[in-house]
């Protein structure tokens, strides 16, 4: 199967690779297009004749009428330009009817396209007028579009076929990786989803009003969250020690604010040891609760 | 044969199989005939072991036969090969940090309180885990429940200096007022962003439209929200 | 960080990986401050392939990265390794194939048309399971007929790097002599393969491709198999 003039046939599916070893090998370049009782056939038929053991198999390789007709062309070297309808139709209703009485389950198709060819024909018989003919395209044109169109896809299958294929022809590479250090990508948040997540719960629970949340400036409850740390570390601050001068007089009332809201919601206590001594702060528990001097 | 070859064949197989090849099966590849000794594969492979001597991987010897394997210090550089993008957050939990983050101090069950559903020990993880919330101290009552507030770390992410930076909850109520403000996209109806949370693919067609839209206008979430929002000082009740 | 230093992560990379790695991502090892440029990267990848010049091994660019894989030629030599041999494929599955990959999109009852004979079910779900063709949208006539394009992992498969490195379809013979009066299209319209590139990171890869050919960097499918290895066939048994 070496002159491109010769069918296109690649092997019938499910079959073996070529064999390329061991005694009765065929020589390189002669490939079995089928197996017939386990002997390999790697001539296609010269003419319409195909022992009827083979048939079977033979049929089964094509892939359709339009991959038989090719196979009909070219197997008598004819150009598919210039189809001798007569000759073609012929043999390929010869094939139909043989695949037809082998019972071979016959693709619609197949007959579909025997309709074709004998419209052809019957079209090409018939004496047309010079006006006619102008008019009218050839009546294989047709045909031969969709073998050319057909004949492409089936060479560019076999180019693809031929690709350089993973698994089969390259591998993929790899190391052996002993241990993973597997990292979580942490989804992304942005200020607008939280603002309106709140306010689909505040809108839900329609609590807005009796919360209060807007009592404190946030900086309040922030500075509170600042001074319940600070207690988490040391179990005693200094009052004193919780203003900062540098924050001025603002900073200040935020701190004061927060110690006041704090205290309101008993979650420190202030003591004072001695009138005049200094005020400590401390985070509040159930059994130490004392009498506290409350700056007011 | 000579050596570079036998080299050639050894490494291909070593890195086709993906696993440890045993010396038997490595001296297989070469069929009968002319194979080379099992010396000769030895030392072929004490050649491949010292090609690889600075570089990130190396030829180990294992109970199994031979495999080539990434070097133990290579993990940190690989890293970002197995990264995980982790799920989008839930609704629930996007909720859970905008209450801490507004009325801090507070516990989880003034959370559910106002949610009105439970809050899922899972989602006061995360955003511990995330660093943006932590236990600020325990409330008095019984069972003594910790108390939550954000971090250093929260305003960060946010672009924020302070809380206070935070649009004031009367504006939060009337957030679609607030877009011009804060240079949302007029175009996006608030619905998308409650309902469509879940959807990585629509987040990030929102993300590019807002930095196609933005043409050198900043987006809220990335600039210190303090230049953007001229937020007034919530009035005190 | 010299460009050895570069190679040794890449290398380790790539074989970590086990699959192809895109310049994104191999960029991304580097983290952010002190990374090599894009340039740096793609010039090691350069330096890498001609390590592998004589080796069983080569870098290889591909639809979604860069891969270092077996040399097609070392086959006949590592057959001993492959458990299973790689499936063989229908010539109705390859045609059908060949039509999705040069008409898409395109949907089955074109294939059909083509053909002249059904296209199986089977055949459908088997190309979509290997994750070579998809569904890429409905064709707007009745029974909305699912269109059909191909993949990455199609590419990738095939050791292509985009739809244009597929062999160009042969050219129509010219039918002129027959009839005159058809227009029949001398070649294959180049639309057919830049609107099948909806994927916008498929055509970012496109670029760089182009880009790196440009930088005159050679990859290993630039270069002649024939100059790089010198190992006979293995003797049969």
């Amino acid at each position: 199967m070496e002159s491109t003039d010769k069918p296109h046939l690649t092997l019938v599916p499910g079959m073996p690779p070529p064999i390329t070893e061991g005694p009765g090998a065929p020589a390189q370049g002669e490939m079995p297009f089928a197996l017939v009782e386990g002997e390999p056939v790697t001539e296609l038929p010269r003419d319409l004749y195909i022992p009827p053991h083979a048939l079977k198999v033979f049929l089964e390789a094509f892939e359709g009428p339009l991959d038989l007709l090719l196979y009909l062309i070219k197997r008598q070297n004819l150009n598919i330009l210039d189809i001798p309808m007569a000759e073609i139709s012929l043999q390929y209703t010869k094939y139909i009817e043989l695949m037809q009485d082998m019972q071979f389950e016959l693709a619609g198709e197949y007959l579909v396209m025997a309709a074709t060819l004998t419209e052809i024909k019957s079209r090409m018989l018939l004496p047309r007028s010079e006006e006619a003919e102008e008019d009218e395209e050839d009546p294989r044109a047709e045909l031969v579009r969709r073998l050319q169109e057909y004949e492409r896809f089936k060479q560019a299958a076999e180019g693809i076929n031929e690709l350089e294929r993973m698994d089969r022809d390259v591998h993929q590479a790899s190391g052996e990786v002993v241990e993973r250090k597997v990292v979580t990508k942490l989804p992304d948040v942005t200020l607008k989803e939280m603002l309106f997540a709140l306010k689909a719960v505040l809108d839900r629970a329609d609590m807005y009003a009796h919360l209060h949340v807007q009592r404190e400036p946030l900086s309040v409850r922030e500075r509170m969250s600042e001074i319940l740390t600070r207690m988490q570390d040391k179990q005693f601050a200094e009052f004193s020690d919780l203003f900062s001068a540098e924050e001025g007089r603002m900073g200040v009332a935020v701190t004061f604010l927060a110690i006041l809201e704090l205290l309101k919601e008993a979650l420190i206590d202030i003591v004072q040891s001695e009138a005049f001594g200094p005020i400590h702060v401390r985070a509040a528990t159930a059994s130490t609760q004392e009498p506290i001097n409350q700056p007011s | 044969m000579d050596e570079r070859q036998i080299k050639n064949v050894l490494e291909a197989a070593l890195l086709a199989a993906g696993r440890p090849v045993s010396l038997d099966q490595l001296s297989a590849l070469f069929g009968k005939r002319g194979a080379p000794s099992r010396d000769a594969i030895r030392s072929a492979l004490a050649t491949l072991t010292d090609d690889y001597a600075d570089r990130g991987i190396e030829l180990k010897r294992v109970a199994s036969g031979y495999r080539i394997q990434i070097r133990r210090n290579m993990g940190d550089w690989l890293m970002p090969l197995w990264e995980e993008r982790a799920p989008r957050y839930s609704r629930a939990l996007l909720e859970t940090l905008a209450l801490v983050a507004y009325r801090q101090p507070i516990t989880r069950g003034e959370i559910e309180e106002v949610r009105g559903v439970a809050v899922s020990t899972n989602i006061v993880r995360t955003l511990q885990e995330r660093g943006w919330i932590r236990v600020v101290g325990h409330r008095e009552v019984p069972g003594k429940p910790a108390m939550f507030g954000t971090t250093k770390e929260f305003l960060d992410y946010f672009g924020l200096t302070r809380l206070e930076d935070l649009p004031p909850l009367s504006e939060v109520r009337d957030l679609e007022g607030l877009i011009p403000e804060l240079d949302f996209p007029q175009t996006l109806p608030q619905q998308d962003f409650v309902d469509g949370l879940s959807d990585a693919a629509e987040a990030e067609e929102e993300q590019a439209a807002e930095e196609e839209a933005g043409n050198g206008v900043s987006v809220a979430d990335e600039t210190p929200a303090a230049q953007v929002i001229p937020l007034q000082r919530p009035e005190s009740a």
